[in-house]
């Protein structure tokens, strides 16, 4: 087991939000009581139809994706989702989106009624009000986190977006904000254009980028994380193999979540979850929480 | 449990300057392989899977024709025979079958899903509208010609067959032969176009829709369409709740 | 002939620093002076031997660096370079980094001197004094563009890096202090590290990177910062084609560096202006200045 | 003006579990191609090409042994007989040639170049000391047997040949022969070993190095090594001003 801000993981691999609905297309090709934890597509309070299509480009190594939160509202997850989740041996993190404090923190209240396990906060969405990006403010994502911590008795977690001058302070935030763990990166925001048409490929215009290509920066992101807070990191951004879920968790990552290669490959959770146990064998490492951190500098 | 596949390849033959054939062992697949579902294939280059249409399935082996366009579909134009191909389907819903007398209106790339329907079907009659560019472009003839009672092929510039648009065809057809359903695939421009000749004449319609995707399964909600269903609007998948709907519900007004 | 901030260019494509040394290598394989332009590698000024090795890494679809600047010093460069570059016919951009106002001060007055066509300021280096990196505060930017303007006539680009919050916010800055124009993007931090031996790849620990990964990002980032400045934007980041190049111009580049590229096909920057030029016949366009920032939002 | 080339696969041989020879046709390669040049290699997988020495080149005939370890040379390793592979090259500064009595010392996977070194040299004595892990490993005996006057062999675990390390195996044979120039390739502890015993008998020494490369033809310096030239510490770029240099510049104390 491995304890991560409180929450107790069989296993480091969860599956990233937004790429792995509630877990009912995936429960098709395998158990899912497999899985470390299962975090949920973004929610928010009210369903929400989302964006235009087309809502994906492959860009090199990776691709560009702007769904816009489709999702059937926090009431109706916790009616349906919920119960078809817990058929699962896993811990269920509920990743939640808003755009105003009242959002979140109605959010947190329902949750904290509800069998969830954790809670995942996606502050990339812009706060209406302020216009600015909450993940990209450490005082108001300090106050969020704070006003979310709270409502919610559970382990929480602040998913901490790329588009940052320094991820260390918004990280810092988190922490000082009552944050058990802080989960990276989200997407880095790009744009692809048809250069037969001139507009961009998105029907949303820009989207946000994952998969392999974000790699080297996620990996940096995450150990910078790592060296300057004192609460878990999860780790997350284009990992596809055991190998690639190794590099983060030495990086600084008490567990990881996979997201994009859910898309070319339905196992590639339960690879990756393979893949580190090879790994582990291979270098004679009997626990996964040895190699958490365990980077040198050169 | 649902997996992907490794399927062996056994042929791979140029139809035209663009279309390939591509003839795969699929014994190694259990499942019921129903007409409109579609194989979500990792084509060598590009980091997401291409979707196809399954063109026929017989005595276990799958044949895909597909065009090639961007990197992906370039990439499969150059597999060999011998190689492996990893196929994630069948996926999606398929057309709905069991009516007597059909009607299937394809335009170019979108005739494919429409062979292994015919070849599905037992109803009393088995009509093929199929429009195309010009004489060049025209693929599986003589497939279609063998898999239908009635074979109208429309090209565009004249080249070929009767002269204009598969629509135009499709009026005049209809006006001489009644249908239960017609099944339609093909741009969407044409598709909302047949979904119109159809309503006129009073014919149910389905039609299969395509959409840019993700993981092909349902889960990333990357690949909606909008359908009014009871006069509510909502998303519904292409992968997952199609490729194939109700035209009425798409084409709503 | 196309204008950019002062600088004539006879096409649109300029290789970028660091990727192309002085010319020299690439001259045994094409006249330079088919090329809109060269940046040369980042010059300081004293010769630094830059870092250990290895330099490099290969990462999905793009490349790690950490070269340090290695270079022979501006008075090095003015000496022997200059004259080896004006044997052809094409703009010189002088690449300049310090860490200190002064470095770049000083750097400024011997360029002016010097038979240089513009300097492209590299402000992805740490400001000793302040520990901040120069390119990302917006009013050290400013300050800094301004001494250095002060004292360099001719066209003065500031080059962006893309590790900041707001890319518009640094390009302003550029733009209040001065600068004729800005490029972008700098190469993006990452990290890789080698599970085996659990010690970064990279010598230097961390590197930028760079190549198709990263096009999204600047492209998006190029977009951004031409709807909201006034000067002429230097696109980069992964072009490798034509297509590539034109992407950037659609965004808003007024014309395009080509880095990465020129390692994997040296060959690279012919491509890319041969590929532009077939893109305006096929779409009957005459002048790329139409293409210039033509992205229609959908 | 130089350019990269578009050479065909004639063959690609396994020579043991890891290591192929790559036969291509380069009769379109004009330059000279000297002995410790080297290939900047398009390996279909992987951004960067990859460097590899010339093995050998006769009539046309353009030889690379590699082994297959990561993306670039696994990939390299699939590569079909007629198929196009696009090398840039011939590149760097080869060994310096024309020396009488010559004795190659090479390791593992670093005896490639020194074949093809044997081959062009016209000295009036050629000697090859090779060291491998295991019998396993040993590659290309033939070729080596008849290329120079006197073979030894050394494996680590003593499986073939001389038991020891190749560094053993030379200065055994440095205390029986005399040479006017030792030239060597292989793991950087190795030939640091080399270079000591070389300076015990006072015989000059040329070493192929290896770094990570970008461009592999000398502008964007991620390839350097440091060499101690009359008293001033520099750095040299592997790619081109190497991979050959003087151990005495390399291993400067
Ligand atoms: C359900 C379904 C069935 C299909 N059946 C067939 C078929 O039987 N034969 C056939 O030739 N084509 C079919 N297509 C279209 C086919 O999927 C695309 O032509 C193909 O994905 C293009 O890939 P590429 O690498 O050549 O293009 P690229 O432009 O390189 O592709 C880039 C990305 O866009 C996606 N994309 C590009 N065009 C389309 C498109 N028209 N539809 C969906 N995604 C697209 C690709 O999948 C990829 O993710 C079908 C599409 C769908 C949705
Ligand atoms: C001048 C020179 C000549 C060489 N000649 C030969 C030869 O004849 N036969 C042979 O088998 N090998 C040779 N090598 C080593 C060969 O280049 C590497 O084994 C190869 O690049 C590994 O590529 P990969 O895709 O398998 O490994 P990966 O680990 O996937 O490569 C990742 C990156 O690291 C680089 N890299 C990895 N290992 C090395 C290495 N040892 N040296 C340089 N770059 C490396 C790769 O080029 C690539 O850029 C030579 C190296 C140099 C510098
Ligand atoms: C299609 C798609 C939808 C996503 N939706 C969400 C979301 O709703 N909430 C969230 O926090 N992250 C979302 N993400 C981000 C991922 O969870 C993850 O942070 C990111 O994709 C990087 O990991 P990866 O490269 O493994 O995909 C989404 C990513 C993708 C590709
Ligand atoms: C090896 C290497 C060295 C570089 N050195 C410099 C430099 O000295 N000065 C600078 O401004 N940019 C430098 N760059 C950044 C490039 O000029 C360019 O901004 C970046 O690589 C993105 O473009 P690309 O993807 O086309 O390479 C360097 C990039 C690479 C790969
Ligand atoms: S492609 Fe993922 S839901 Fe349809
Ligand atoms: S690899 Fe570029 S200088 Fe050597």
């Amino acid at each position: 087991m491995i304890n991560v801000g409180g929450l107790e993981l069989k296993n480091p691999v969860i599956a990233a939000s937004g790429t792995f609905g509630f877990g009912r297309e995936f429960s098709e090709y395998y158990d899912l009581g497999r899985l470390g934890g299962i975090s949920v597509k973004g929610l928010t309070l009210e369903p929400r139809m989302g964006n235009k299509t087309p809502r994906i480009c492959e860009t090199p190594s990776g691709i560009l994706n702007s769904v816009g939160l489709q999702n059937p509202g926090v009431h109706e997850f916790v009616r349906t989702e919920i119960p078809f989740l817990r058929q699962f041996d896993t811990k269920i993190i509920a990743n939640i989106a808003g755009n105003s404090f009242s959002d979140y923190e109605q959010m947190a209240e329902i949750l904290n009624d509800a069998d969830v396990d954790a809670i995942e906060l996606n502050v990339s969405c812009p706060n209406v009000k302020d216009g600015v990006v909450f993940g990209q403010d450490p005082q108001l994502l300090e106050k969020l986190t704070r006003s979310v911590k709270d409502r919610f008795e559970k382990p929480l977690f602040v998913k901490l977006t790329p588009n940052v001058t320094s991820i260390v302070d918004t990280a810092k935030a988190a922490e000082a904000g009552g944050a058990d763990g802080v989960s990276l990166i989200n997407t880095l925001l790009g744009m692809a254009i048809d250069i037969y048409r001139r507009r961009p490929v998105l029907a949303n215009n820009t989207g946000g980028l994952s998969g392999p290509c974000v790699k080297p920066v996620a990996v940096r992101m995450v150990h910078e994380v790592y060296r300057n807070v004192n609460i878990p990191v999860i780790g997350m951004g284009g990992i596809e193999t055991g190998e690639d879920a190794v590099e983060f968790i030495i990086a600084g990552a008490s567990c990881v979540m996979v997201g994009t290669a859910n898309f070319a490959d339905p196992l590639a959770c339960i690879k990756v979850i393979d893949g580190i146990e090879e790994y582990m064998e291979k270098m004679k490492i009997k626990d996964v929480r040895e190699l958490v951190g365990s980077l040198e500098f050169n | 449990m649902k997996t992907n596949y490794l399927c062996r390849v056994e042929e791979l033959k140029r139809l035209t300057d663009t279309i390939w054939l591509l003839e795969l062992d699929a014994s190694n697949i259990r499942e019921d392989i129903k007409p409109g579902q579609f194989f979500h294939v990792k084509c060598g280059e590009g980091y997401l899977r291409r979707p196809f249409s399954v063109c026929d399935f017989k005595d276990g082996m799958l044949r895909i024709a597909f065009e090639e366009k961007g990197r992906g579909t370039k990439a499969l134009a150059r597999v060999k025979q011998g190689e492996y191909v990893d196929v994630l389907g069948p996926l999606g819903n398929g057309f709905d079958i069991g009516y007597d007398r059909i009607c299937v209106v394809g335009g170019g790339i979108g005739v494919f899903p429409l062979l292994y329907l015919l070849n599905k079907s037992e109803g009393s009659r088995k009509d093929a509208v199929l429009g195309f560019l010009c004489k060049d472009k025209v693929v599986l003839e003589n497939e279609f010609e063998n898999s239908c009672d009635n074979l109208v092929i429309a090209c565009d510039d004249g080249s070929y067959g009767v002269r204009g648009f598969v629509t135009t065809a499709l009026e005049k057809h209809l006006e001489k032969h009644d249908f239960d359903i017609v099944y339609t695939c093909g741009p969407s421009i044409m598709m909302k176009k047949v979904y119109e000749i159809c309503k006129k004449h009073n014919i149910p319609c389905q039609v299969s829709l395509e959409e840019r995707m993700g993981c092909g399964i349902g889960a990333c909600l990357v690949c909606v369409c909008e359908v009014k269903k009871e006069n509510v609007l909502q998303n519904k998948r292409v992968c997952k709740d199609g490729p194939v709907m109700w035209a009425n519900e798409v084409y709503y007004d």
